[in-house]
């Protein structure tokens, strides 16, 4: 509308940026039931880490051969020793076929997936932020005769034309198998789209009255990127983040379906879910388990992201007041 | 409005095209009634697609089981017992020459100064004298003039950072004049009994630098250890003939001959084929043809396990691979000049439109989909009863247990659990079969505390394999106790298994000195015993052992930590530079051949090699180039069952299991058995030795399932 | 625009040579050989191996290597590793087999996000809106290969269909209808299965378009007109809605080759992506390189094709 | 005079929000004849474009109309959508603030025009495309055979108000409503627009609804002017004794605060505060925090509308106008 609201100012005048984005995300459903069942994985993950890795409750390596692919809550059979026998005395999510308990796996696997995204995320974002905030800041700059921006966007497109998933693929197939080299090609491979953004919020920001108004008071230039530039460009970044770590966990899963995902001893959903695979007929289980995990992670990640996007898209906040 | 009702009609009518065509796909049921062919069709999935159609160039599992019995046959073939039988030749003998050099510096045991004639003599005294039992044997002495040998030969060199490389060189010997004994058999003690009669130290190895000249010169340091190999005293040459079976033609109407036989081993040898076969036929000195029908293959040296390198190795075409076939191919496909000469047989188009002997003939490969296969109504011998054979790739197992049950493929190879399930199908019949293959925990016996062999021993009684066969493979295997399969003669049935034994397993660890520390690991003069367990990604049967071996360790107080590799990380970065302390692997195939030399032999442990753990044992050097000398086919029995229980006392490996491979096939398939009267059949079995597609030229598929087998 | 053509075009071939360097250079400098020197047979020695491995050039330096490579690859000359057969016939085959596929994946997916995301903008806030919004989340969050078993599991069981390759192996006597027939029904579920993450993005994206679009003042000038609502939505707003998607059309392309790896695996369908997989594991250098040339080369293509694409559609828009 | 054209009672129009309903309209009415020029003025927040929308069904579906917008004596209100439609364009054509965004940019303007007359006065393709050239050579644009395929973006500012103004005469309609029709105009261009406007109003017998915030445009054009202010009309009167003797403070403030030539270098008197919120509107007067006129009673009750005892048919709403003349 031309009248009314049209004066953003009017509306904000009470609230914080953050109280003002958290009164529109509270009152998206679908986004608060995502950020409920994240702080419940969470949850989970940190139980998880501490559990069976920390201080041994629940052991996700324990073998009990003659128990093998158990489906869900049946108990143990006589012949499993006393050490042997599962965390509540019976198999919540079943057992796989060496007779573990999917619980515990599950459990364990639950930080390590969680990690995957985050860290990965992390990487991205932060290669992301450094080469766009470079190009975006200080792109005028020459280096051997070609402005820093050419070079790094250049850089960028090249990274663009690989397609993604495949150099993943060969990358992971070239590296030795450990976890922390799944998050770092995964980090690796995904920053180009931070980049662009970034530079492309850094163009126009640098270009705003508050910008000029700071440089021209003459603050170091290091200031005005993290005290006035970064902080404005971050909020969209933080929620296409948000999705990004979403899309690595599924990352994570397809490399480990193809058989290139973290290797054991780390449980991941991922690799639960592709051993999981070969017993599809006989223990539906030990595919569903897993899977539905992975989907509810993702649809979590996705739909908080969805939420803050909507949240702190002053656009279409204005046209649902 | 147009553009929302075409938004909104499109789509329905792309469902709607999508969903119908259900109706017209055929299902299990109705595919043999839609077409007739189909009960003459043999469909089978394979889980990769083949390399190159050509028994020279390949040597893997997927490739040869298309090409063998099918569309290549083999001059000797196993029979249900692994004894080796005529195939495409239908017969042979084993004879001999052997070369004794005359040492003219040397003087025989009654004086007289060495010369051939002397030599000659002196043998010809002892055939009436101690060595009258080779009398009927030795056709002939003749004494052979000196002359020049040549030879191409392969040699590894060490580079620097530990790396090998392969050097070829021309390695020319100066022959003097020497002595040529053709004997009926091959004596493998011939120059040991010799030697009394030539006088002490005849045959021992003499100063050859002077006689062999390398070329290039540079690579002459990587021959070094191999003098010995290149010329020596006493040489001994065993001949095997081959009389061919006549009127076998190739599948275009040539006729088979020796020159075929001839041709097929030059091809291997080419270096420009760059043939995977190499080894097994650099033995050979060379192929006589002397007649169409008989192929006369002369050996370098002693090699009685060479006979069975023919009953693995397909009969390729020489009219359509030699160097005029190939100039004719450039031709026509208009190579240009600066590419013709590397052309070679691997880059011919007959790898991918092969021609052999075999019963079926090669129709249509679609490349990563499907190989059609047609029967050779002209094959020499038992013909199959299937018309065609469809080959597919289908890279998954589910995916080919849901094909079976969809009737798009007749029989597939099941996953143990998926067998366990199938076996209760009526519409299916499951048989297991051996898979030449057994699983094994390789150690590093070059690194403590691995040298030792009571804590291999300690390791091994640490793991329940019955338990890992009852559960992992639900009972679709047998345990494994040395190097040989137990479906072969050579395997040793006496030899004891590691039992299953924890406490003896902690028992035996401390009396090597290991005790259990406060957190309950085993731990030696403040060390932990603690190392890293590794395998090849990729192979949940290979997983699953990891897990389980990992898992019984640490029940004993042995910290280990597992990692898995992509393969061709796992070799090249672990086990072919010995960086590694112990790994889960199998070995697979080469059940007819006791030769076990590259795998056990001392001389076999340098890197790239196949003696991965470094184990070296005297008494099994000795067992290991006995075999190879011993052409008595119960000796060599005796001696590989020796050699079984040597290694397997000695621990170097676990070994844990020889899996069995259930195959699910369609019930209605079965053997046809019409010697047992008209219309009788057999239902699927495998042979003694476990092999199943052994009768497969008898396999067909009934089209009334409802009657019995025999 | 000639000028800019001419431009962009010695940019884009520059561009790739040096993502084929650093392809090279990344596939070369991995451990482990190609799977072809199968180091593990006992009948072969190490000498034949290493043999091997040199008969493939693989112990020069890199670059005389990838010198090898290119001028095999302009040649026609470029052999697999793996059988030894030209790898540009090869990957032209998986090409042609990728393509029914692809369009069939692509024609779902524009086909049905489009209704889709257009009736949930119009509808914004309505019941339909909060189910398409969730079920789109859920086909997001979904993997797409567990999606893809769990149908197969149903259907095999329910339905007794063939379902997995390109077509049914053993109908060869049957009529070309029926042939047709099977090659299409062969095509439903994989392209249904890897249309679904497609239809929910896209289907968002269309929504948020369109939503945007909607609110603009030309949407209301064309209401004041007293056109009719579908007039409206689908003459003047969805025009100017559709604009970003016709820069998509160019980057579908590349997405034949990364994209299918899954479900080409999953249902044994003989792609592209198939072939990728498989070359990646038999570390079969030159089709690997090639795959990620063309790759690289739809890539570059796609984003010339959006760019003319979006000059062509957008009056606005003029190519310096 | 066959009684009004377009006939306002009542109308009061709120937007839902989580906080509840905001009223942007507060019970507006005004009517307009036939071919009389009626202005609707007040700052930029107070309702004036609501209402014009409100009259013309183009709110989105979510916001709350009541009251009653009779247009030749029938109720828009309640009309069915299709019947609706036949009136927008045809009988009652709109013109909007923003010429750039106005117009799609992706259509050719030939096209957009042609549209109104296919619809509204069932022209075929052929005889469209002439009379849309013929349209655009009337609202003076040069060379109307080629501007008439060419894109919005290829046009000036001016241009494409001249066009919008070509679309809406095209329908042939009765009423014209122009909402800040220069607003985003240069000044010379406005000049030029306006007085197209008056010439095509004349020529077509069309009647206008003026909506601005400039009373100069006001004083040049309108016959009968409505002031309105935080979702109410304050005040109503003709021109001339509008001009002449501002009742409501708003007014009088709005009159102070405009630059006039005659005055000099008289101050110009700003009016303090802004103007309120939707959520934030008061109990009472809405122009009461801002109004130096303001008691308790005006705080408290809305104010309501009176004749004032003249017969210059001023209409105002101000407690305090009251208290003044009685």
């Amino acid at each position: 509308m031309n009248d009314g609201s049209s004066d953003p100012e009017q509306l904000g005048e009470r609230r914080t940026p953050f109280g003002e984005v958290w009164q529109v995300f509270r009152r998206d459903r679908l986004a608060m039931t995502g950020l409920v069942a994240l702080a419940v994985l969470v949850v989970c993950a940190l139980l998880g880490k501490l559990l069976t890795e920390w201080w041994v409750v629940i052991d996700p390596a324990t073998v009990r051969l003659p128990d093998k692919l158990r489906p869900p809550l049946s108990g143990p059979s006589e012949v499993i020793g006393a050490e042997r026998l599962p965390e509540f005395g019976f198999y919540l999510f079943g057992t796989d076929d060496l007779g573990r308990s999917v619980f515990a796996r599950m459990l364990q696997g639950s930080f390590v997936s969680l990690t995957i995204g985050l860290v990965s995320v992390g990487i991205s974002v932060g290669i992301g932020v450094l080469l766009g905030g470079i190009a975006g800041y200080y792109g005028e700059r020459k280096f051997l005769f070609v402005r820093i921006d050419a070079w790094i966007m250049r850089f960028t497109d090249v990274a663009l034309c690989f397609p993604t998933f495949f150099l993943i693929l060969t990358v992971v197939a070239l590296l030795p198998p450990s976890i922390f080299n799944i998050m770092i090609v995964i980090g690796v491979t995904s920053w180009m789209g931070t980049a662009r953004f970034i530079r492309a919020e850094f163009l126009s920001l640098r270009e705003r009255d508050f910008v000029l108004a700071a440089r021209a008071l003459g603050l170091p230039s290091w200031r005005l990127i993290f005290r006035h530039m970064v902080p404005n460009a971050l909020s969209p970044v933080f929620v296409s983040a948000t999705i990004d770590v979403a899309r690595a966990v599924l990352t994570e899963s397809a490399l480990s379906f193809l058989g290139f995902g973290v290797q054991p001893p780390y449980a991941t959903w991922g690799n639960i879910l592709a051993d999981g695979r070969a017993f599809l007929f006989d223990a539906p289980w030990l595919f569903l388990i897993p899977g539905s995990a992975i989907l509810l992670i993702v649809l979590a990640f996705n739909l908080v992201g969805e939420g803050l996007r909507e949240a702190m898209n002053p656009k279409l906040r204005r046209a649902r007041a | 409005m147009r553009t929302k009702q075409i938004l909104l009609i499109l789509p329905l009518l792309l469902a709607l095209l999508l969903l119908q065509s259900a109706l017209w796909v055929p299902t299990y049921g109705s595919q043999a009634a839609q077409n007739s062919g189909r009960l003459q069709t043999f469909i089978e999935p394979r889980l990769s697609d083949f390399k190159l159609l050509n028994p020279a160039l390949n040597s893997d599992a997927t490739t040869a089981e298309m090409m063998d019995r099918r569309i290549y046959d083999r001059l000797l073939e196993a029979d249900e017992k692994l004894d080796v039988v005529p195939c495409l030749a239908e017969s042979w003998t084993v004879t001999e020459e052997a070369y004794v050099a005359v040492r003219p510096e040397r003087r025989l045991p009654d004086g007289t100064p060495v010369s051939g004639e002397s030599l000659r003599a002196a043998i010809d005294a002892a055939l009436r004298g101690p060595l009258s039992d080779l009398s009927s044997k030795l056709r002939a002495v003749e004494l052979a003039p000196p002359g020049e040998r040549t030879r191409r030969e392969t040699a590894l060199q060490q580079m620097a950072g530990g790396k090998s490389e392969s050097i070829s060189a021309t390695v020319r010997v100066r022959l003097p004049e020497r002595l040529r004994l053709r004997l009926d058999t091959v004596e493998p003690q011939l120059f040991e009994r010799l030697e009394p009669v030539f006088g002490q130290g005849y045959f021992s190895s003499i100063d050859v630098k002077g006689r062999i000249e390398i070329d290039p010169p540079a690579a002459a340091p990587a021959f070094e250890s191999k003098l010995d190999e290149l010329f020596a005293v006493g040489e001994h040459n065993p001949i095997v003939t081959f009389k061919l079976r006549p009127g076998v033609r190739f599948h275009d109407g040539h006729p088979f001959t020796a020159r075929d036989v001839r041709f097929t081993y030059q091809a291997i040898l080419d270096p420009k084929n760059a043939s995977p076969r190499t080894s097994s036929y650099e033995a050979i000195e060379r192929i006589d043809v002397p007649d169409d029908l008989t192929a006369r293959v002369v050996y370098k040296k002693l090699n009685s396990t060479s006979l069975l390198d023919w009953a693995m190795m397909g009969m390729l075409p020489e009219h359509l691979l030699n160097r005029e076939a190939l100039e004719r191919e450039m031709k026509a496909r208009q190579i240009p000049a600066a590419q013709r000469e590397k052309f070679s047989i691997r880059d011919s188009s007959f790898n991918r439109s092969p021609i052999g002997t075999g019963r079926f003939k090669f129709v249509k490969h679609v490349p990563d989909q499907y190989t059609v296969l047609e029967r050779n109504d002209d094959y020499w011998g038992e013909k199959p009863r299937y018309q065609r054979i469809i080959s597919r790739v289908i890279p998954d197992r589910l995916a080919q247990e849901l094909e079976l049950h969809a009737g798009s493929v007749d029989r597939y190879e099941a996953e143990p659990h998926q067998a366990a399930r199938l076996r209760t199908d009526p519409n299916l019949q499951v048989v297991s079969r051996g898979e030449g293959y057994y699983m094994y925990v390789a150690y590093n016996l070059r690194r403590p505390p691995f040298d030792d062999v009571r804590v291999r021993r300690a390791l091994s009684m640490a793991v329940n394999v019955d338990d890992i066969i009852d559960y992992v493979l639900f009972g679709e295997g047998k345990r494994a106790s040395g190097p040989y399969f137990s479906n072969t003669p050579f395997h040793d049935p006496e030899t004891p298994l590691q039992p299953y034994d924890p406490a003896r397993a902690l028992a035996l660890l401390e009396e090597v000195g290991y005790r259990k520390n406060a957190q309950g690991f085993l731990e030696k003069d403040g060390k932990p015993f603690e190392f890293t367990l590794i395998s090849n990604a990729g192979n949940p049967q290979r997983k699953a052992v990891v897990t389980i071996v990992q898992e019984a360790w640490r029940r004993l107080g042995v910290r280990c930590t597992t990692q898995l590799f992509e393969f061709p990380v796992f070799l090249e970065q672990f086990v072919h530079v010995r960086n590694f302390d112990a790994f889960v692997l199998g070995w697979i195939g080469a059940d007819i051949t006791p030769d076990r030399r590259q795998i056990w032999h001392s001389s076999q442990g340098g890197n790239y090699k196949l003696n991965f753990t470094g184990y070296a044992s005297p008494e099994a050097d000795a067992l290991i180039d006995k075999i190879l000398l011993e052409y008595d086919r119960n000796e060599q029995i005796a001696l590989a069952r020796k050699l079984h229980r040597r290694i397997a006392e000695d621990v170097p490996y676990t070994f844990l299991y020889e899996p069995s491979r259930p195959y699910a096939l369609d019930a209605r398939i079965a053997i046809d058995a019409p010697e047992l009267g008209p219309g009788r059949f057999l239902p699927i079995t495998t042979t003694p030795s476990g092999e199943i597609d052994y009768f497969f030229p008898r396999w067909f598929t009934r089209a009334d399932p409802a009657a019995v087998a025999e | 625009m000639w000028r800019y053509l001419g431009r962009t075009i010695v940019e884009r071939l520059l561009l790739l040579v040096l993502i084929s360097i650093v392809s090279h250079a990344v596939v070369h400098l991995a451990p482990g050989s190609p799977a072809e020197v199968d180091s593990l047979n006992p009948m072969m020695k190490a000498e034949d191996v290493l043999k091997i491995r040199k008969s493939f050039h693989l112990d020069e330096p890199l670059h005389v290597q990838y010198w090898y490579w290119l001028s095999d690859l302009f040649s026609g000359e470029l052999r697999s590793f793996r059988d030894n057969q030209p790898v540009l016939p090869r990957i032209w085959d998986r090409f042609l087999n990728s393509l029914p596929l692809f369009a069939a994946t692509t024609l779902i997916v524009w086909g049905l996000s489009f209704p889709l995301g257009i009736a949930a903008a119009i509808r914004r806030g309505s019941r339909f809106d909060r189910a398409t919004t969730f079920l789109a989340y859920t086909l997001i969050s979904v993997p797409g290969f567990f999606l893809s078993y769990v149908v197969i599991l149903g259907m095999s069981r329910t339905f007794d269909l063939p379902i997995l390759g390109n077509r049914t192996i053993g109908v060869e006597g049957a009529s070309a209808f029926v042939q047709v027939m099977d090659r299409l029904w062969h095509l439903v579920t994989p392209a249904l299965m890897s249309a679904m993450t497609g239809i929910a993005i896209l289907s968002r994206y269309v929504r948020t378009q369109m939503l945007e679009v909607i609110g603009e003042d030309y949407v209301r000038t064309a209401r004041a007109k007293g056109l009719p609502e579908d007039e409206v939505v689908y003459g003047h707003a969805l025009r100017n809605a559709l604009l970003p998607f016709v820069t998509m059309f160019g980057f579908l392309l590349p997405g034949m080759i990364g994209g299918s790896v899954i479900f080409e695996q999953i249902f044994a369908w003989p792609g592209l992506g198939r072939l990728g997989y498989e070359a990646v594991l038999g570390r079969d250098f030159p089709t690997i390189l090639t795959l990620n040339f063309f790759a690289a080369v739809l890539t570059l293509v796609g984003v010339l094709i959006s760019d003319l694409l979006y000059a062509l559609v957008d009056p606005r828009i003029r190519l310096s | 005079m066959s009684g009004p054209l377009l006939e306002i009672e009542e109308l009061s129009v709120s937007f839902p929000s989580d906080a509840g309903a905001l009223p942007a309209v507060r019970s507006v009415g005004f009517a307009i004849a036939p071919g009389q020029t009626v202005a609707l003025v007040g700052e930029s927040g107070s309702g004036k474009s609501v209402t014009a929308l409100a009259a013309m069904g183009l709110l989105p579906p979510s916001t709350r109309v009541s009251g009653s917008v009779r247009f030749e004596g029938r109720e828009l209100l309640r009309l069915a959508p299709s019947e609706l439609r036949k009136v927008r364009g045809g009988s009652i054509a709109m013109v909007f603030q923003e010429p750039m965004t106005s117009l799609n940019p992706v259509l050719r303007i030939g096209r957009q025009i042609e549209e109104v007359l296919a619809l509204h006065r069932g022209f075929d393709a052929v005889r469209a495309r002439a009379e849309a050239i013929e349209l655009l050579g009337h609202v003076g644009i040069a060379s109307p055979e080629r501007r008439v395929d060419q894109y919005p973006h290829e046009l000036s500012g001016g241009m494409k108000q001249r066009v919008m103004l070509a679309m809406a005469v095209a329908g042939r309609p009765k009423l014209l409503i122009a909402d800040e029709p220069t607003t985003a105009l240069d000044v010379t261009i406005q000049a030029q627009i306006l007085k197209l406007l008056r010439t095509l109003c004349r020529e077509q017998n069309m009647a206008l609804l003026l909506i601005t915030h400039d009373f100069g445009i006001v004083a040049h054009f309108a016959e009968q002017v409505n002031v309105m202010y935080g979702g109410k009309i304050v005040e109503r009167a003709p021109v001339v004794p509008l001009f002449a003797s501002p009742s409501h403070p708003y007014t009088r403030a709005l009159l102070a605060a405009m630059p006039r030539a005659e005055l000099g270098r008289a101050r110009l008197e700003a009016i303090p505060g802004r103007v309120p919120a939707l959520d934030q509107m008061p109990a009472g007067c809405p122009f009461a925090p801002r109004c130096k006129l303001a008691f308790d009673r005006c705080v408290e009750m809305p104010p309501l509308s009176r004749v004032l005892g003249d017969s210059t048919g001023q209409h105002v709403a101000c407690w305090a106008v009251e208290t003044e003349t009685t």
